[in-house]
């Protein structure tokens, strides 16, 4: 639906292309919905969207034939950070700009990225469950792939956070790969070898969820949060179902990872590199900073921790979707 | 007399070939029927639109004048007739006794009571004189003990109307006679057969009507009572054709091919033999007598738990075919679907592997010389084919025996090893394998023949006869039938 | 009559030459872990393999028929997705057809064999490449999970999907109870049934079988329908174990499918192999697993360890049966 | 003399079966985007099909030959990884071993040669089965690459190891000369040399190649130590291309290679199919691929369009090429 009145409308030159990073995870396809909406919201001239299908050589192919049909800025989701690094380098010779959404590329200009900070997540949820432990006691996490930089910061962070703050505390990785099959498994296994294991953090609550969820039905564990043997459960994502999950006790925490704000900045900042804008690091008027990279700029959007006292907050983009 | 069977008209194409055109045959009830023709005429085709598995093109089929069942129709093809297929029908990866009944392990479809079909195995086999253990995977068994159940299965049937389609080309003599001693109490029974052999003495033997069958078509139906021989292979060649005579020649003085002290646990023990150069020496022996095995160390094929091949002067490391062969060796395996050919590459290609690096420079092999020396191969054999460059998957069975003639001969070898040379091989093809033979031995080569065809023997200087995995004598030329048969049944001496 | 004997011995025993090595893995499980072998324990790793285990069923018959099916991984979760979008209302991410919760068993079911009869159609009626096929089954049956929920988890699902997967029967879980019964169903079929039988015939020698008397399309269509079954069912046992079905249900179990198989002495050029062997291959997979997970071994270099282990289990399957595997 | 000539051309054609595809997708590519049918497009269509292309090549050998090889798209990644570790310093990732960066492509070419080499010793050697020898060593491969990087991508690459995969040679891209020039010397050695004519007497009938006095051993490993060197070759390419190496180089490629052998006439059984033929099969999966990309399918219902293609052109090749397939 692109027409040259549009375009004469977005008074910046020309039109965005943009690529997905996958369409089989909870997320990521929230994401996907709020682009078109937010296209038209913003009035940007947006060309249909590519899949690269999780596959850093798919985005490649993707993002030449975008350019190829005339996009004059790009906005991707590179979840290999590295290999993208010539392509990001053909992008700068032909004066394409690049969003780069969810991660940062390690290498190759970028125009700005637009991420919540995922070693963030990993501390933040490091925090509660020591918290609500009292520094002592067991705790599994469930990783995503260890080949994805956002499941490594996640991991790091969380492991960095708990050797310095928890010392006392015992964490056991589990690495799901993403997959929920994975993740009961290794977390019913863990609960037999276990029976003592109190707090739970998951990567990925689109994946980990529902299993996790089972699991603890199964063992019997599945408790309020006052009884003595609930296991404390922090999630990752911000989906409805880790809020329902929230209001009715079964969990106690999750990162919303803001769907909305990253399909609505990116799209934002494509637009501003085309109308030529330039931005300085520092505090954003949607309270967010944007930071200094070697290869660009970073606007760190808020991820807010959703507990049991904030869960019916309107702004948080998992109460916005049915 | 009604006809039991009869098929009018048939057509059946294969792509340009056309394998049968216009052919007939009727069987009446109750005899044995003998169908001959050369390699290719069309005879197994012929065989596959009789049993349904093939639908012909033209014509129709009749059992007892009503039309043939419906193709998809499985159940009642085979009430109506049972077949030994040229082709292999045996499963390797089932048990013999499973192999028996295939399909029909139980009745109804209540579950199967292995212990019960052992015992109807066993006492099926044992009416054969089948010495096999019904447990025995398939795949295990022998070529003739696997040909002996293909045979035992399909007379077991209870069929009115049996198929043998060269039963006895993977037998030898004492088989063949349980066999038409089997056949004959059948027909006393009533039953009605078909028969097709390339032994034309076997359809004297055992059949009351022959038919023969040239490129494709009818040629004539017969009583064999008083049927001159002549007049057989006549019609089958459509020329005069003379038997066979062996040719006189003296062997030089060179070994060219030798075995000391081979011994191979189970299949033959303490042989020593040498060729050499200009001789073709015979090596026969009844079922189990270790004669294929030796035969197959020699080639390399196998290795023997001890002892040495020495070809053309070079000691051959055991198992090592290439080496052998480039020491000068050509052979002629046991099975040809097992070793003989790569049915998908063509005629060409099969028959010249192991000159491939004369064809050409530096690794590559030139087309059209490859076809060149395979069109020589093929007018030298006679081989029935559409040219080089047809797969051999397409050719009839004595063509694909005759092309892994033409891959052994090919290199002009020094010794020449032939197993079973001409299973399956119309006569007149026949004359031509054997005289392939002689000509390597007169041109100097060393021949060795495997067999138990007295035919094949007979161009022999001399016979080893092996029993029970040794060599128990060594007869010279001028032997009868007689004298050697007893040797090889150990009943002499 | 005393030659047979030692040969039948033996054959009995090719089914079962991978239990020396579950029984050093339990031994060994038991010394790096003592949680290893408690009962707890030895339940949950019965009850994390019994869905990918009916696919290892489904694929032991296709294999010993002769034949590949790649799908049977999509249609785990494809099967009970389709079927709940059918039966729950639009807002909980179905079709909002307003058929009856309770029939979603069947309809998974039905849709498993529907895919399982398509695989077969293009297999058998144009005698297609079945690995291709399958492959691009694959894909597409993946996409018809993909499609319609365009990505998103099915979280709301009807109560009779979830219950088989979680129920417990006896003290053991029902999914542990309805595999081992469809095993010893499949044991006893491919034993002692005609029909089971015929698969052996079809895959050592289809033409063989035919001139037989098999109705060796007829078989095939069966063989490929009941594997959409069991894959079918599999989901379903699966989403009562991880209570939602995600996109990702399924994806990437086909390589152990036939890890375990052909561990457990099927021949992927069919015709030879057992039920029983194919069995012990999923307890082999099963146990490795769990005792990689007990040991905590580090994330990175466990795809290392595991290979490895297949390839030594693989080892010994051939040393133990004796002979060469294609 | 009149007889062979229609077989022998008929023969040729069935390497063509896909030309027609090809032609279609063009002309239906060019109605659907006018960016499609430029020269810049298809140069791109060529450079990405590159590096998968010489994947194609080395499995329709290996197939052709008989066997299996799924740890073709592990090698990929791993060979040049493993290279760059051994050249670059410890603080870029590396083993911190100092050898010259100029090493680091025939480097790379030995880890694929040697990974072919032990895949071929398990599968010739003690003979088991290809399909999951080399499904193991998938998983294997894998982690070499995982274990070392710690899943991190290696990006801080020598120059050497950049140029094969992004320089231009006479306006075209290096790598889409160095696959074509590959293809046409695999077109020529299986046609006529006498080494590639023995992988199909091999792939036909073992046997009847043993007794022809082909060194079957010996040219199976050949043939697995030359697919190895031909991923490392295509994992180079990709290198270059993309500018780094990350962990998911390669992962999931091998059935878009067997996609492409068998839509190309290559059969799964060993003894049919030519390089000609596999190379028509990458060049159609290429085209679909950028013709989805250019109309931008939704990413949700891609793997059914996707998969469907799959099927249709297995049919054409299976209708135009006249024999089942297996
Ligand atoms: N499937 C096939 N494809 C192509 N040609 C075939 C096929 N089957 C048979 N032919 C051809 O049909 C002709 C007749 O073959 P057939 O097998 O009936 O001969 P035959 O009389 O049984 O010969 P033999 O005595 O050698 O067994 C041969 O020229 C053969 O090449
Ligand atoms: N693959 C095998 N494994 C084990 N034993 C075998 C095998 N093949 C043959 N045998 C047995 O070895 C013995 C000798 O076999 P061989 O084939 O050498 O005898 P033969 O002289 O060729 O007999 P025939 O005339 O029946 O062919 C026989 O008892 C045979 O059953
Ligand atoms: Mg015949
Ligand atoms: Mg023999």
């Amino acid at each position: 639906g692109s027409g040259s009145t549009t375009e004469g409308a977005s008074g910046g030159g020309g039109k965005v292309g943009i690529d997905h990073p996958r369409a089989d995870s909870d997320f990521w396809n929230s994401y996907i919905k709020y682009v078109p909406q937010m296209a038209s919201e913003l009035k940007v001239d947006l060309m249909p969207a590519t899949n690269s299908q999780n596959d850093v050589s798919k985005l490649v192919n993707n993002v030449q034939a975008l350019v190829g049909q005339g996009a004059k800025a790009i906005v991707m989701a590179p979840q290999d950070t590295g290999a993208v690094a010539n392509t990001l380098q053909q992008l700068e010779n032909k004066k394409i700009p690049v969003v780069s959404v969810d991660t940062r590329p390690d290498k190759g200009k970028v125009y700005m990225v637009v991420r919540a900070d995922n070693r963030a997540y990993g501390t933040k949820a490091c925090e509660f469950l020591g918290e609500k432990l009292g520094g002592k006691g067991k705790v599994v996490q469930l990783q995503g792939a260890l080949s994805s930089i956002n499941g490594r910061d996640r991991s790091e962070a969380f492991l960095e956070c708990m050797k310095t703050k928890f010392p006392d505390i015992t964490v056991f990785s589990e690495p799901t790969e993403w997959e929920g099959s994975k993740a009961a498994s290794m977390l019913q296994t863990r609960l037999e070898q276990n029976p003592d294991i109190k707090g739970i953090y998951m990567h990925a609550g689109g994946v980990h969820l529902a299993p996790t969820l089972q699991v603890l039905k199964q063992k019997g564990l599945l408790v309020q949060p006052d009884d003595p043997k609930h296991i404390f459960v922090v999630s990752n994502d911000g989906i409805p179902q880790e809020y329902d999950a929230i209001r009715k006790g079964e969990i106690d925490a999750t990162m919303s990872q803001p769907a909305d704000l990253y399909a609505k900045y990116a799209l934002f900042y494509a637009k501003a590199a085309l109308e030529g804008k330039t931005f300085q690091p520092g505090p954003t008027d949607h309270d967010s900073t944007i930071i200094q990279l070697p290869n660009g700029l970073e606007d760190q959007l808020p991820a807010p921790l959703v507990t049991k006292d904030n869960v019916d907050d309107k702004n948080l983009w998992g109460n916005q979707v049915s | 007399m009604s006809n039991h069977v009869e098929a009018r008209n048939v057509v059946k194409r294969f792509g340009p070939t056309v394998a049968l055109n216009g052919a007939k045959i009727a069987i009446a009830e109750g005899e044995t029927h003998a169908l001959i023709g050369r390699n290719g005429a069309g005879k197994s085709t012929l065989v596959s639109i009789l049993t349904g598995l093939q639908r012909p093109d033209e014509g129709e089929v009749l059992f007892s004048g009503e039309p043939a069942p419906a193709p998809g129709d499985r159940d009642a093809w085979r009430r109506r007739v049972a077949c030994v297929y040229q082709k292999s029908t045996i499963i390797p990866a089932l048990t013999v006794a499973e192999n028996l009944f295939l399909n029909r392990q139980s009745d109804g479809h209540g579950p199967i009571n292995w212990r019960t079909l052992r015992g109807r195995a066993r006492e099926l086999l044992d009416t054969y004189e089948v010495d096999v253990d019904v447990q025995a995977l398939a795949g295990e068994l022998s070529v003739e003990q696997r040909q002996l159940v293909e045979i035992a299965r399909a007379l077991s049937f209870g069929a009115r109307f049996i198929i043998l389609d060269e039963p006895t080309a993977r037998l030898d003599g004492p088989a063949i006679e349980r066999l038409f001693a089997r056949m004959r109490s059948l027909r006393e029974q009533g039953v009605t057969m078909m028969y097709i052999s390339h032994h034309l003495d076997e359809v004297y033997e055992i059949c009351q009507s022959v038919t023969v069958f040239r490129d494709a078509r009818h040629i004539m139906t017969r009583p064999v009572a008083g049927l001159p021989q002549d007049e057989l292979v006549h019609a089958m060649t459509g020329e005069a054709t003379s038997a066979y005579h062996a040719r006189e020649r003296t062997p030089g003085e060179r070994v060219v091919l030798a075995g000391e002290g081979l011994s191979l646990a189970g299949r033959y023990r303490d042989v020593d033999i040498s060729v050499r150069a200009g001789e073709v020496v015979g090596l026969a022996g009844s079922a189990s007598s270790g004669k294929v095995g030796l035969a197959e160390t020699l080639v390399g094929l196998r290795g023997a738990d001890t002892g040495t091949v020495v070809v053309n002067g070079t000691k051959v490391k055991p198992g090592d075919v290439p080496a052998a062969m480039e020491a000068g060796l050509g052979f002629v395996p046991e099975d040809r679907h097992h070793e003989g050919f790569v049915p998908l590459l063509s005629v060409g290609e099969n028959a010249t592997f192991p000159i491939a690096r004369k064809l050409g420079r530096f690794g590559v092999v030139s087309p059209s010389r490859r076809r060149e020396k395979a069109k020589e191969m093929i007018t030298a054999l006679d081989i029935k084919t559409e040219g080089p460059d047809q797969p051999v998957a397409d050719l009839s069975g004595g063509n694909a025996q005759k092309v892994v003639f033409a891959r052994a001969l090919v290199d002009d070898p020094t010794v020449l090893v032939v197993i079973n040379p001409t299973a399956g091989v119309d006569v007149k093809a026949k004359q031509a394998l054997l005289g392939a033979v002689e000509d390597a031995a007169e041109r100097g080569a060393g021949a060795v023949v495997v067999s138990d065809e007295l035919d094949d023997l007979r161009i022999c200087d001399r016979v080893l006869v092996m029993f029970h995995g040794e060599i128990v004598k060594d007869v010279p030329r001028g032997w009868t039938d007689h004298e050697l048969v007893a040797v090889m049944e150990g009943i002499q001496e | 009559m005393t030659a047979p004997a030692p040969r039948l011995r033996l054959a009995r025993f090719r089914d079962l030459t991978l239990v020396p090595v579950i029984v050093i893995l339990l031994v060994v499980g038991a010394f790096l872990d003592p949680t290893f072998l408690t009962a707890g324990n030895l339940t949950n790793v019965l009850q994390q393999q019994a869905a990918i285990s009916l696919l290892v069923l489904a694929e032991a018959m296709i294999l010993i028929a002769g034949k590949f099916d790649l799908s049977l991984e999509s249609t785990v979760g494809t099967a009970p997705a389709i079927a709940v979008m059918l039966v729950v209302p639009a807002a909980a991410g179905g079709f909002g057809l307003g058929l009856p919760g309770t029939l979603v068993i069947p309809l998974a079911l039905v849709v498993g064999a529907a895919i399982g009869a398509f695989n077969g159609f293009l297999i058998i009626r144009f005698q297609l490449s079945a690995f291709i096929v399958t492959l691009a089954m694959l894909i597409i049956v993946h996409g018809l999970l993909q499609g319609p929920t365009e990505g998103k988890t099915l979280f709301q699902l009807p109560e009779s999907i979830l219950y088989l997967g979680s129920a417990l029967w006896l003290g053991l879980p029902a999914a542990v109870w309805i595999a081992g019964l469809l095993f010893a169903v499949g044991i006893f079929g491919l034993g002692y049934l005609r029909i089971g039988r015929s698969l052996y015939a079809i895959g050592g020698n289809i033409d063989a079988a035919r001139a037989a008397g098999i109705r060796v399309d007829r078989v095939l269509y069966g063989v490929f329908i009941l594997g959409g079954v069991l894959a079918a069912l599999a989901g379903i046992l699966e989403t009562g174990r991880l209570g939602a079905i995600g996109n990702g249900m399924g994806v990437g179990w086909i390589f152990m499918v036939f890890a375990a198989a052909v561990i457990g002495g099927v021949s992927m050029d069919g015709g030879k192999g057992t039920i029983l062997g194919a069995l012990t291959g999923v307890l082999v997979i099963g146990l490795v697993q769990n005792i990689l997970t007990l040991i905590g071994v580090s994330g990175f270099w466990q795809p290392v360890i595991y290979g490895s282990i297949i390839l030594i289990a693989l080892m010994i399957s051939r040393i133990a049966g004796g002979k060469a595997q294609d």
